[in-house]
């Protein structure tokens, strides 16, 4: 089967990784930051990976991202904080509530073009995170403390479980309607395609995943408040997407992690670090506007010239 | 890199001493980050040019936590892993401590707290103390008792509305801690109403405040809003003293309110710029010469005195190393600071006396000094 | 039975009828136009054949069912499907993909065995690729399948989207000005092809279209609209000479264009 | 009469958010791009009334016009150097200019001048409780009303009266059909930019004067409140913005009148929400649904 | 009146003219045909200043305006219509057509030319608030014709005006051409009906992938048996 090659090369990728990241951290050649950075930079990619297949793939202008995030993350934690639930179940928890989230908020606003979805969007998370500034039981503003849970181990897991599900997804006739979406809908639904049937599943797999993110991320960092997931947080997941790429999975994949590094390096120069990362950003944009790799996966790059440019 | 951290803390023979500062420099709360900031580079400078701690000088090692809790986390995961610090000051708000409280023990790193004002950053959620955790401010339930107390005894009032920042776990504290003490005493709350960080307009809710014609209203918040509550309050017509915690202290609410809006209200502090000691008086002097006339506010001074309060525990453990500098550091008694005499309880929190404040033309007039 | 059957249909917008008291019944395998001036409501009725509109009046029954109020999806998934007067591809997809996102709607896998790749996958996956490499090759396209749809030149987008209604299993297309902006000798080429897909796959065609020598060419029958009303039906023979035609629409003497 | 000085504070908030909301509406009208540097052009523009007023003692319409002027600048600068590039990209990428630019913003006037808030003076603007109808009202508002609706009305001149205004439209349709009608769509583009600039700018002065408080990242939070007005009341359309910020600004006096200032924001939210669901174009939107 | 020497048009790497020179002459109606893709569409953009041409001239009534902005050839007096007729779609009709008009100050000849353009499309008079997206192809084709005379060309570009016109409409068209070129305005007309063009054009060429093939006058191209089978469908 042509199609399963770039799958095992994929898997073969993820292992070693995997096993490279392990081993340098149980021989304590890694260092706590380098490792901390890893499982950071991960859960960057989960939440840039389920962006893409709502923006990149299916079109859908989304802003709100954050709240999803917030969902999976507080879920989570009253998961294990207050049910003492075990961590793998409440990452599932988490995910599956972003999940009904994303159909609660996909519902009513994809059908929604453009940048009136994308505000629409926005102003749901604005309303997850108020609700929970005024819950008590979550903490409201002083937020809830989470205990560390989160190891290379399940992220790793997590992280390769939604490369794999979203790019099988993609490659699939599910996916090529979804794209079919994007490029066209009046076109999509003329070809049979339900299209809003797809968008709302494209929402409520990429809400999943935020989810699922959330969990990771709740359980990382030792407390949540409310204000970590404003609109910025929103902008930063956006930024990973377009950044990297519309539409190309492996360029969300890079941009999360060359963004992140780039952040963390720059901590340490409190007076132009925003400054320099603005920079970096409206440069690039200004230069590549179509994002590091365009539509194009990495692994294009690789393939033999001639298959693309010859008539 | 060598692994893991020693047991002591980082790089420990070292001749500088490495101190991390783990702060709000963008963000939401940069304004505050900024200030304490502002105040622990001002003391370290003295205390090198006083020859630094134990012969070594200090260097700071800034980290912007961007007022975001897991840029909190991963700041104190490089500072003591990459930089290897002595030690760390951190974050202007209270949660972005806890974020950090963890890492903190496990790594043997003090952590101090110049403004963490929750109960909850020295102590766990299973009311453990964190051993390597410390603060420099009150607690919030102290504030809030200190204010119900006043405005009974002192002002004589037997109703009172809240107006707080719900955004913040510190006016929910404080809230909470004076409403218990000024219920418990016989006094009536007649209206509770909260507003959120960066709001601007006030004057709906104050409205409704109004209506229910209270006879002292408590403002816990932070002075950027607190000043257009004041100014709105009185625009409007609410004549009724007004109070707050340290959370208001400075210049800048003076310029944001108004001097007449300003008049009949009380803040409780650490200290007055206007106090004539002369530690207060050269701390204030010392400070306006390095920020073009600026007088400094709470923030400045905790940050300040944070410095000051960790070499204090430095000098008398006689050694740079962690685990002696935090046990001396529990220990610490009767240290007097900018923002008053300083003495720790078991779970870490400081035994300050506070002040109150009256306002009176736009200045700072001593009221009271209430004892612990 | 007519396999499609148009009873008095119409649509207002606003205050104007765009179309209205529309019949029209097709038969199996036929081959019919729909012809008329600018702004007479051709397009407006392919869109209330295909879901675009609901029609304010009248029902329109397709193969037995009534398609009223049917959202587009589920009227191409009844047979019905379409090409669009202003091309409209899915520019950044492959040609290959093109073909294949209109084999959707036949294809029986679900979600759940695509992202585990279960063999139900695989196999409507192959399915699907023969079969849009089959079209392709009849449309004369496959050597561009991996080319961008957008970096077709202009008629060969139009064969496109052509062969994209056609993997899509209509037993009724509808062809929206095919063969605008191709020159004469592509038009001849398109008039073979319509032809021969029609015998190929035993389809009824109804194709709007402004060049005479494709409609009288090939349309078994033609209808006419004007102002939204149909103002004649018949053979082209009798649609030539019918003078309320050549008034509206044909002027004097386009019999005599070519010689 | 509680309500009436409430809905006085709602509609001067309201026209505050409106007047920035004008300026996201225009240039979102030329080139489809949501400005989000636009709130930072605001704040721009009330530092730059501060040093007007505080620095060199100017009273309230010096500083005004001054800071209109700059910001009107600054609105350009920052379209020639940022966004022109990106006219023929996606709206996604100029939406991530704009982002990095709003930052950018941001932080340079926080490298230049600190994080801490500054205060307006107090007596910029005669500031005196106004008996009217019974009710109490503040001069103050009522002056920023003023302000707000006369600049309103003379941008409604310029847009429907004037043939920049008819250039904007067209640019804004199809930029090269404009260009074939003869429109210098560069310059058409910049005057839309300075005009919506300076109204921000005004709005960051007004703001000032009203509130008091400034500081680098005050637009942040005023200028999403006024896209959101924007998009309310129909994105692209002018009497929409101002429409759409009046009715935030008393729905939010509103609902903090009622005791529910912490679900103020959300009650926002989810009127604009309602409003996209009912009329997905928003209130004067044309509901611009694609002829096929 | 204009002359095109040598240009060559680039589009990113894709060179889409290759070396172009022809000439129209004050009054003439001459027509452009050739393939789909052969580049007519972009000799027309980059007469009117949407393109640039990399090397080469283009001269206009004495002076080069290969350099000139879109809106400055606008005023030279050049009008384009475009492929796909581009109508400011949100905007009336009556809006559109005082677009047209956009660099003209004489407010009464403007009027004057309106009435003249709501005469030769009458079915655009009754239409005249309408949103002009709404419009039919054939409305908005009438109404980007229409928007172009509002300009008072002294010299029209028209790309592909027959395209998706129904048989009457078309002859009417071709009629208005001949109308507009009757009153002084020179004209440059692409087409793919080629019948058509040919049969009101004084002159025309044949454009094949970026270059010209032939030229000649219009008589000569409908005789010629070559030409026929290539663009006429004589086969
Ligand atoms: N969405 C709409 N809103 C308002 N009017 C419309 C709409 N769609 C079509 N119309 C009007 O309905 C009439 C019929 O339009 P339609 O597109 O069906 O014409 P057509 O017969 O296809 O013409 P052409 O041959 O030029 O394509 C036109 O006058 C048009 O303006
Ligand atoms: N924007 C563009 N970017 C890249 N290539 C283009 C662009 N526009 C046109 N081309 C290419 O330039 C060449 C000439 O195109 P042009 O549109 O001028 O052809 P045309 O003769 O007008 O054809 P048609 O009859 O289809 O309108 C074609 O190969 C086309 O693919
Ligand atoms: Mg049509
Ligand atoms: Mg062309």
């Amino acid at each position: 089967m042509k199609k399963s090659k770039p799958f095992w090369a994929f898997v073969i990728l993820a292992a070693v990784v995997y096993g490279v990241v392990q081993f340098f951290t149980v021989s304590g050649l890694l260092n706590i930051y380098y490792s901390n950075l890893i499982i950071t930079i991960s859960i960057n990619i989960i939440l840039a990976v389920s962006l893409h297949l709502v923006i990149g793939i299916t079109g859908q202008f989304s802003i709100g991202h954050a709240g999803f995030l917030a969902v999976g993350a507080y879920i989570s934690a009253i998961a294990t904080m207050k049910f003492e639930l075990p961590f793998v179940l409440a990452i599932v928890i988490g995910g599956v509530v972003a999940a009904l989230a994303g159909l609660i908020v996909g519902i009513p606003t994809l059908r929604l073009r453009g940048d009136y979805l994308a505000i629409a969007t926005l102003g749901f998370a604005e309303i997850i995170r108020i609700m929970l500034f005024n819950i008590d039981y979550v903490g409201g503003a002083a937020g809830m403390q989470v205990t560390h849970f989160t190891t290379w181990t399940t992220t790793f897991v997590c992280l390769f479980i939604t490369i794999l599900v979203i790019s099988n997804f993609t490659n699939s006739r599910h996916g090529r309607a979804c794209i079919s979406i994007r490029e066209n809908e009046i076109a999509a639904d003329a070809m049979g395609i339900n299209t809003t049937f797809y968008k709302v599943a494209a929402f409520a797999i990429g809400s999943f995943f935020a989810g699922v993110a959330g969990a990771l991320y709740s359980h990382n960092f030792y407390i949540i408040q409310p204000g970590n997931f404003g609109f910025l947080k929103s902008f930063d997941i956006l930024i990973f997407v377009v950044l990297g790429g519309l539409g190309s999975l492996s360029g969300s994949v890079i941009s999360a992690i060359l963004l992140t590094i780039i952040s963390a390096f720059l901590q340490q120069y409190p007076e132009t670090r925003m400054i320099i990362y603005s920079l970096v950003l409206v440069i690039v944009m200004l230069y590549r506007p179509q994002g590091l790799l365009g539509t194009r996966e990495i692994t294009d790059l690789f393939k033999w010239k001639p298959a693309k440019g010859g008539h | 890199g060598t692994g893991n951290q020693g047991a002591s803390g980082g790089g420990g023979n070292s001749d500088v001493f490495k101190l991390g500062v783990n702060m709000e420099l963008s963000g939401n709360v940069a304004s505050y980050g900024e200030s304490m900031t502002k105040g622990i580079e001002m003391a370290v400078a003295e205390i090198n040019k006083a020859g630094g701690v134990e012969g070594k000088q200090i260097e700071v090692i800034k980290n912007d936590n961007k007022s975001e809790a897991a840029e909190a986390t991963n700041g104190i995961i490089k500072l003591t892993s990459q930089d290897k610090v002595n030690a760390v000051i951190g974050a202007a708000t209270s949660g972005n401590t806890v974020a950090q409280a963890q890492i903190a023990n496990d790594t043997k790193t003090v952590l101090m707290a110049p403004g963490g004002t929750s109960p909850t950053v020295t102590v766990d959620e299973k009311g453990k103390v964190r051993d390597f955790v410390f603060r420099t401010s009150f607690i919030d339930p102290f504030q809030g008792t200190v204010a119900a107390n006043f405005a009974l005894d002192k002002l004589k009032v037997k109703d009172a509305a809240i107006f707080s920042d719900n955004s913040s776990d510190y006016a929910k504290g404080l809230t909470n801690a004076f409403k218990e003490t000024f219920e418990k005493a016989g006094g009536k709350i007649v209206g509770e109403e909260s507003y959120v960080a960066k709001d601007t307009d006030f004057r709906a809710t104050l409205t409704r405040i109004k209506a229910k014609n209270p006879s002292f209203i408590f403002i816990p918040g932070y002075y950027e809003e607190v000043g257009l509550i004041v100014k709105q309050a009185r625009e409007l017509g609410i004549t009724a003293p007004l109070m707050g915690a340290d959370g208001w202290d400075s210049p800048k609410l003076v310029d944001l309110a108004g001097a007449d809006a300003l008049n009949n209200t009380y803040l409780i502090n650490h200290y007055s710029n206007e106090d004539p000691d002369k530690k207060v008086q050269d701390f204030v002097t010392a400070f306006k010469d390095k920020n073009k006339g600026e007088a400094p506010n709470a923030f400045n001074a905790l940050g300040y005195d944070t410095v000051y309060f960790l070499a204090d525990a430095i000098k008398r453990a006689g050694s740079t190393d962690s685990v002696k500098i935090q046990e001396e550091l529990a220990k610490t008694k009767e240290l007097s600071l900018v923002t008053g005499v300083l003495s720790l309880d078991k779970n870490h929190h400081p035994i300050k006396s506070a002040i109150v404040l009256e306002y009176k033309d736009g200045k700072q007039v001593f009221n009271t000094k209430i004892n612990p | 039975m007519a396999l499609l059957e148009v009873k008095n249909a119409g649509i207002q917008f606003g205050g104007l009828k765009a179309v209205s008291g529309f019949n029209m019944e097709l038969r199996q395998g036929e081959l019919v136009g729909l012809i008329g001036p600018n702004g007479a409501g051709k397009t407006t009725s392919f869109n209330l054949l295909t879901g675009v509109y609901v029609p304010t009046e009248g029902e329109i029954i397709f193969n037995g069912k009534r398609l009223n109020g049917l959202p587009p999806y589920k009227v191409t998934q009844s047979g019905i499907s379409r090409t669009f007067q202003n091309i409209r591809l899915f520019s950044e997809l492959s040609v290959l993909d093109n073909v294949k996102v209109a084999y959707h709607s036949l294809a029986k896998n679900s979600i759940l065995s695509s992202i585990f790749r279960l063999p139900s996958h695989f196999s409507e996956e192959k399915n699907m690729e023969n079969k849009a490499l089959e079209f392709l090759k009849i449309f004369n396209l496959d050597n561009l399948k991996d080319e961008k749809a957008k970096n077709l030149p202009y008629g060969q987008q139009r064969r496109l989207e052509i062969a994209r209604a056609l993997a899509a299993g209509p037993k009724l297309l509808l062809l929206d000005e095919p063969a605008a902006g191709m020159n004469p000798q592509e038009t001849h080429e398109l008039m073979e092809l319509i032809a021969f897909i029609r015998k190929q796959f035993d389809l009824t065609i109804l194709l709007i279209e402004h060049d005479m020598n494709l409609v009288m060419g090939i349309c078994e029958r033609i209808y006419v609209l004007d102002h939204g009303q149909l103002i004649a039906a018949g053979t082209p023979e009798e649609i030539r000479t019918n003078p309320k035609v050549i008034e509206a629409y044909l002027g004097e003497e386009v019999t005599s264009e070519h010689a | 009469m509680d309500w009436l000085q409430q809905l006085i504070n709602g509609i001067s908030l309201g026209s505050i958010y409106a007047l920035i909301a004008l300026g996201y509406t225009m240039v979102y009208g030329i080139i489809k791009l949501i400005n989000f540097a636009h709130g930072d052009v605001f704040m721009v523009g009330a530092f730059i009334g501060f040093y007007a007023i505080t620095g060199w003692g100017l009273g309230f319409f010096p500083a005004l016009i001054i800071s209109m002027a700059f910001c009107a600048v600054f609105g350009v600068l920052i379209e020639r150097i940022a966004y022109k590039r990106l006219r023929n990209a996606t709206r996604i990428a100029a939406l991530i200019t704009a982002i990095g630019m709003s930052l950018l913003i941001e932080y340079g006037m926080i490298f230049i001048r600190g994080a801490q808030p500054e205060a307006y003076p107090d007596d910029v603007v005669p500031n005196k409780a106004i008996s009217l109808f019974g009710v109490q009202i503040n001069s103050q508002s009522l002056f920023i009303l003023l302000t707000s609706i006369v600049l309103m009305i003379i941008l409604q001149f310029i847009v429907h009266r004037t043939k920049m205004g008819k250039a904007m439209r067209a640019v804004s349709l199809d930029m090269d059909a404009a260009r074939l009608m003869g429109i210098n769509v560069d310059k058409t583009i910049s005057f839309t930019f300075a005009i919506g600039s300076a109204l921000a700018g005004a709005a960051g002065v007004v703001f000032g004067v009203y509130y008091t408080k400034i500081e680098p990242l005050m637009g942040v939070i005023p200028g999403l409140k006024a896209f959101v007005a924007a998009v309310l009341g129909g994105i692209g359309s002018i009497p929409g913005a101002m429409v759409g910020g009046i009715i935030l600004g008393v729905v939010e006096a509103i609902v903090s009148a009622a005791g529910f200032s912490l679900w103020r924001d959300a009650a926002a939210f989810i009127i604009l929400i309602l409003i996209l669901i009912l009329k997905p174009s928003g209130i004067f939107g044309k509901n611009t649904k694609e002829k096929v | 009146m204009l002359k095109i020497n040598n240009i060559n048009v680039f589009y990113g790497n894709i060179q889409a003219l290759k070396g172009i020179s022809l000439e129209v002459k004050e009054g003439e109606i001459v027509t452009l045909i050739g393939a789909n893709g052969a580049g007519k569409s972009t000799l027309l953009k980059t007469l009117s200043g949407l393109l640039k041409p990399k090397s080469g001239t283009i001269e206009y009534l004495g002076g080069t305006i290969s350099a000139l902005a879109p809106q400055a050839i606008v005023k030279a007096g050049i009008s384009h219509v475009p492929e796909g007729r581009r109508v400011f779609s949100n905007m009336s009709v009556e809006e559109n057509l005082e677009l047209g008009a956009y660099t003209r100050k004489d407010s009464s000849g403007i009027r004057k030319d309106m009435e003249k353009v709501y005469e030769l499309f009458p079915r655009l008079l009754e239409r005249r608030k309408q949103l002009s997206g709404t419009l039919s192809g054939g409305e908005q084709q009438m109404l980007a014709m229409g928007r172009a005379i509002m300009a008072k060309p002294k010299l029209l570009l028209l790309d592909e005006p027959s395209m998706g016109l129904a048989p009457l409409m078309v002859k009417q068209i071709f009629n208005i051409i001949e109308q507009i070129n009757q009153t002084g305005t020179t004209v440059l007309l692409v087409e793919q009906n080629a019948n058509m063009a040919l049969s009101v054009a004084d002159r025309a060429y044949v454009i094949e992938t970026g270059r010209i093939e032939i030229a000649g006058s219009a008589a000569e191209l409908q005789a010629s048996e070559d030409i026929k089978k290539a663009y006429l469908g004589g086969l």
